[in-house]
């Protein structure tokens, strides 16, 4: 019965970054709210990944699979925006 | 809770099993109603299902391209109008991409040998297999209702806003077509990565794989993380023409560059997904053929990994002059060469894998040699077109067209063509008359050269590409390239001749006609439905050859050579 | 289909290499959905980096509080479906079919809340080419597409996911005890990844401040 | 160079690029020589058959693989500098350009010339003088293409792309459009011509413009009533309503709402015209109507002229 304690205890503290990311948008971050705001998302989906897909009994393998859909898609954003962000720059 | 856990096949176990009729009966053999072929998961009748649907699509595409080279024998529009060239060759690029060369050998060569080359009884997914075939069958005919439906005049790149908002062919049907043609691709992949991970038979590690096997792990990568991207993009292109939401279109604040930076994500490893399993088939003809181990092993391999993940980094050398940033262009041009460089190590490893060796030059290896020689002049024109000063120039001319031609024409079909001369008697049982192979290899080979070499000069000249009327200049380099073509798609018909001929008077081929090493030449010719009496164990090396060259068995071994044997 | 997981395939060696490759196809399955999603994302995140004063104007328009209570709603789904495949494990194959329909409710309350959302941006006259009273034709309108479009997709998922849950109280009754739970166990892997999608989507469409 | 097949070149960048595609060709066939040549030899000396010494056959090599994956990498690397040289150099005109606008619209080209000459599909410029095109479409993608200097850029709707020359050679060269752009692409070319200063002089004069691009500019910007927000002097007090001043505007940072500071450059008026909400100026209410599908591009750049006049000196 670990487990059921386990996951109780993920999605409590899964609740509590929702709240932790609604507070933060009404703080005056500005212009850092956006790396809190993704990085709380990354964080809920880390325990989502890891507690509730059960990543952490996976093999490597299984990990991979899960990852690479992640890296690719950092690899389209980092070189998309490399262009989007450096065009107006004067050669 | 021990018992479902251990339960273990009956089948792959290792003492023999009985040697029934039932078990020896091949798999063309074992049912002939139309039924047994639509219904069947058995991955060699899927395979052979595949094969005839993409020679209907590669015959499709090029009565588009024979269209399109008469059109330009002449400056003047004289055999097509300006719409109706544009329909040609947006449905020559589409047909030709998406419905013969993205599936060519995977899903016909791949799905046929992958699992007899690494002992397995089927793929791991057999009903996702038909699957894949029914959507892309279900594609293809989306995209002939393409055609019905007056054509689509796009190119067969979408670039909007022109095919979102401002093209009035039937674009909306074939962005359906390929977008469902790309689920077909997607389901290729996962059946391969799971099958080549799970199913390998005993012994048969990483390291003894064939080659075929790694560039169709390679090939099943990019499958799996490029095609989403593609679908995603046809989406969003389709609710803008369709709701006119603005995402591509500049008077919304929308940014057109956007749909060409996640169209050219996926469509330039598309461009690998069409190489690397040829690259694999030559590496299987060039060890046969010399009778020798594979040069550089590891090298060989890990570039066809390195080709799938450095392959998804260099998209932007398609937009050098697209209005895409210099800093970033001069990333991807950086990015481009690098990606060049596991493709220079397979060209010198194939060359060094002929060196001591015991060559015997057939048809399976004059196809090899075709494609090495027109590959190289591929690449390396490729390479000039990473050279930002050059590419400013050359863009969009028939110098890119030409480009293209010579690494998925030359490089690409020619493989294509020569697995399907050295798997052909495994396939059918047959064996075919070799010197007309021979000759077959040789007039593909001029009649491509006639016919895109040409380009290359246009191109640097300052021809554009898709370009229907051109000035008069250019018209002795297009009538010499339109005199190749004709050549060309003679060449291209007649392996069906002999090949045909041999199913019915070709004499039966023994299990290893060309004295290959490969599980898949250890079965009898065609193989049976499961495709192993006993699961083999491997204890060699990928290509263990007789070290005193080719002993006397293995030769002659074709149908000619038997004649006077 | 159903009868036929748990029975040895002909090309499988064992029962155990069998389930291996279930799951494995299943998180390659789920990498092809990550980056479809990647490609709506990168449309969002280039419509903020162009028009970011347009961008935040537009998310504050949002209704933020029933975005949020769909998140908890999607979260809360996601927590009772790890419940029910470790009760499959456990072998309590009628606490998982309560478990399942608890997790099936939360998905259509999620859904439920997610029309009375856009039917609340109908009335706000915030929907393109319905009622598009309040947009005038800019960066606004592309943002709210992309919402729309978004949120679509997301929601045609989250169907095909209560679909897929749907799938599986049928078998439970015969379904003799199944360690692996594989079907169970893909349907939560698909049920996990719409959930994942949208804690991304949350913040992306609804707190741009 | 004028071999029979090869284009003409007319700028010192034409022979940039020819040298740098010349000397690459060269390491391009060196580098593919070995294969050929070697690949025929084995064929001839190891055929099946023939005596040779097939002992010690090697099945791998990690140095000589090394070497030859490295060795063409870095000298590929070396034409890479160069080339990305020429390409930076060519991406950034110099300041005492001519400029002359280009708008591209489904299968014509429009120039307008600064002194109001205005053409269709015909280019003609000074040889010797460095000139720079700013170029935007009416509708789709274009590009403009002009072989003879070995350039090509595109052309996008609702922005301004540019492209900069110094042609070397009189004469006449061939102008085309290189990215598809629907039924006529093929059609949508034209000539650019390559004056001296003295024959482009003569021919500015009885190109019969009237009125300079910025004047035109100004009587487009009375007709459509900018004057009532803007107002006609430099302070922009008196006018109905509160607008930003727009003399002495072009060329200086702007400080927008969100903070940020921009140059008001072309692109920056192009929006704040068409778009006005993507930019709005720091203190001002985002009231300014949209012109999207008022005003096309000719206008436009006329507008332009006519603010870029205004920030020479006070308002005429």
């Amino acid at each position: 019965m670990k487990a059921v304690r386990t996951i109780l205890l993920a999605w409590a503290a899964l609740l509590a970054l929702l709240a932790l990311t609604v507070a933060a948008s009404f703080a005056p971050l500005g212009r850092v709210l956006p790396y809190v705001s993704y990085g709380i998302a990354i964080a809920k989906t880390a325990i989502v990944a890891w507690i509730f897909m059960d990543l952490r009994k996976r093999d490597g393998l299984q990990r991979i699979a899960v990852g690479a859909g992640v890296v690719w898609l950092a690899i389209l954003f980092v070189l998309m925006f490399g262009d989007i962000l450096t065009r107006g720059w004067p050669s | 809770m021990t018992e479902a856990k251990s339960q273990v096949n009956p089948r792959m176990s290792q003492e023999a099993i009985p040697d029934t009729a039932e078990e020896r009966v091949s798999y063309l053999a074992e049912g002939h109603t139309l039924k047994s072929w639509l219904t069947t998961t058995d991955h060699k009748r899927i395979a052979i299902l595949f094969l005839l649907s993409i020679t209907f699509f590669f015959f499709c595409g090029g009565i588009a391209a024979a269209l399109i080279r008469l059109d330009l024998l002449t400056p003047a529009p004289d055999l097509l109008s300006n719409d109706g060239y544009n329909r040609a060759f947006s449905l020559h690029g589409i047909i030709m991409v998406w419905f013969f060369l993205i599936p060519s050998i995977p899903t016909t060569f791949g799905n046929f040998l992958i699992p007899l080359m690494i002992g397995a009884r089927d793929l791991a997914f057999p009903r996702l297999n038909l699957a894949s075939w029914y959507i892309f069958v279900l594609g293809g005919l989306a995209t002939l209702a393409t055609v019905v439906l007056g054509g689509v005049d796009t190119g067969w790149t979408f670039y909007t806003p022109f095919s979102s908002t401002y093209s009035n062919g039937a674009v909306f049907m074939a962005l359906t077509a390929v977008f469902i043609s790309g689920f077909s691709s997607i389901l290729t992949g996962i059946n391969f990565i799971v099958t080549v991970h799970k199913l390998r038979c005993p012994g048969m590690t990483w390291g003894r794989l064939p080659l075929f096997v790694w560039a169709h792990f390679a090939t099943a990568i990019i499958f799996v993380l490029a095609t989403p991207v593609l679908t995603i993009a046809l989406v969003l292109v389709a609710l803008e023409r369709v709701f006119g939401i603005g995402i591509f279109d500049p008077r919304l604040g929308g940014d057109p560059l956007l749909f060409q930076h996640l169209f050219w994500f996926y469509s330039h490893p598309a461009v690998y997904i069409m190489i690397l399993p040829a690259m694999g088939v030559v590496s299987e003809l060039i060890t046969n053929a010399a009778h020798k181990q594979i040069f550089g092993y590891w090298f060989v391999a890990g570039s066809a990994i390195a080709i799938a993940v450095i392959g998804f980094m260099v998209w932007g050398h398609h937009m050098f002059v697209s209005g895409q940033s210099a800093y970033a262009s001069a990333i991807f041009s950086f990015l481009s060469i690098v990606v060049a460089v596991p493709s220079a190590i397979k060209v010198y490893n194939w060359t060094a894998t002929l060196h001591k060796g015991d060559i015997v030059i057939d048809g399976p290896l004059l196809y090899a040699l075709g494609f090495i020689g027109l590959f190289t002049v591929g690449g390396l024109t490729g390479l000039m077109l990473a050279m930002l000063a050059i590419d400013v120039h050359v863009t969009d001319t028939y110098f890119v067209v030409a480009h293209f031609h010579f690494i998925m024409v030359g490089g690409s079909v020619s493989a294509f063509f020569g697995a399907l001369h050295f798997w052909w008697p495994k396939v059918t049982g047959r064996l075919y008359n070799d010197v007309w192979a021979r000759l077959s290899a040789i007039l593909i080979f001029c009649g491509f050269v006639m016919t895109f070499a040409p380009q290359f000069l246009l191109g640097y000249e300052g021809m554009p590409r898709r370009y229907h009327v051109y000035p008069a200049v250019f018209q002795p380099l297009n009538v010499m390239s339109s005199v190749g073509a004709s050549i060309l798609a003679v060449a291209y018909l007649l392996p069906f001749t002999y090949l045909f001929w041999s199913l019915r008077y070709g004499k039966p081929a023994g299990p290893n006609p060309w004295g290959a090493t490969g599980l898949e030449w250890t079965t009898p010719s065609p193989p049976p439905k499961h495709n192993f009496e006993t699961v083999p164990i491997v204890d060699k090396q990928a290509y263990c050859y007789p070290v005193g060259g080719r002993g006397e068995q293995s030769r002659p071994r074709t149908q000619k050579a038997d004649d006077d044997g | 289909m159903m009868g036929e997981v748990g029975r040895l395939q002909p090309q499988f060696p064992t029962l155990a290499r069998q389930r291996e490759a279930d799951h494995f196809g299943m998180l390659i399955f789920l990498t092809t959905e990550v980056l479809i999603f990647g490609g709506l994302f990168a449309a969002l995140f280039v419509l903020r980096a162009e028009h970011g004063a347009e961008y935040v104007k537009s998310s504050k328009a949002m209704h933020l509080w029933l975005g949020g209570l769909n998140t908890a709603v999607l979260l809360t789904s996601s927590a009772v479906v790890a419940l029910m495949v470790e009760a499959v494990k456990a072998g309590g194959a009628r606490l998982a079919k309560w478990l399942l329909s608890g997790a099936i409710a939360l998905g259509l309350m999620f859904l439920a809340i997610k029309f009375t959302e856009y039917g609340l941006e109908y009335r706000d006259g915030l929907v393109p080419h319905l009622s598009p009273r309040n947009l005038h034709g800019g960066p606004d309108t592309l943002f709210m597409d992309l919402y729309f479009a978004a949120t679509g997709l997301h929601a045609l998922h989250v169907t095909a996911g209560l679909a897929l849950l749907a799938s599986l109280i049928w078998p439970f009754g015969a379904a003799p005890r199944d360690s692996s739970a594989v079907l169970a166990g893909n349907a939560a892997l698909y049920w996990h990844l719409v959930d994942v999608i949208w804690v991304f989507l949350y913040p992306t469409l609804y707190l741009a401040r | 160079m004028n071999l029979y097949f090869w284009p003409p070149q007319a700028s010192l960048h034409a022979e940039h690029v020819d040298w740098l595609i010349g000397t690459f060709g060269l390491l391009v066939a060196l580098l593919a020589a070995p294969v050929f040549i070697l690949s025929a030899i084995y064929l001839v000396r190891f055929r099946y058959g023939r005596k040779a010494d097939r002992s010690q056959r090697e099945a791998g090599n990690v140095w000589l693989e090394t070497s030859w994956a490295v060795i063409p990498f870095l000298l590929v690397m070396g034409f890479y500098v160069w080339s990305t040289r020429i390409f930076l150099d060519q991406q950034s005109p110099p300041d005492n350009a001519l400029t002359i606008d280009v708008i591209a619209k489904q299968w014509m080209w429009k120039f307008q010339h600064a002194g109001g000459q205005r053409e269709i599909n015909e280019l003609h410029v000074p040889v010797g003088r460095a000139i720079r095109l700013t170029m935007t479409s009416q509708d789709v993608i274009h590009s403009l293409y002009l072989p003879a200097l070995r350039i090509k850029q595109d052309v996008l709707p609702g922005r301004y792309t540019q492209e900069w020359f110094t042609a070397t050679d009189t004469g006449t060269f061939p102008l085309r459009c290189a990215e598809y752009c629907g039924t006529d692409h093929s059609v949508m070319g034209g000539r650019l011509i390559v004056q001296t200063p003295a024959d482009f002089a003569r021919w500015q004069a009885q190109a019969g413009a009237d009125r300079s691009l910025a004047q035109r500019g100004h009587e487009l910007f009375d007709r459509l009533g900018c004057a009532g927000c803007h107002g006609g002097n430099a302070q922009g007090q008196d006018a109905a309503v509160r607008a930003p001043p727009l003399a002495g505007l072009y060329g200086k940072p702007v400080p927008l709402a969100d903070g940020s500071i921009v140059r008001a450059d072309d692109q920056y008026i192009h929006d704040a015209i068409m778009l006005p909400n993507k930019q709005v100026a720091a203190g001002y209410k985002p009231i300014m109507p949209p012109y999207g599908n008022v005003l096309d591009e000719e206008q436009v750049t006329q507008l332009e002229a006519y603010i870029r006049s205004l920030g020479a000196g006070g308002g005429t």
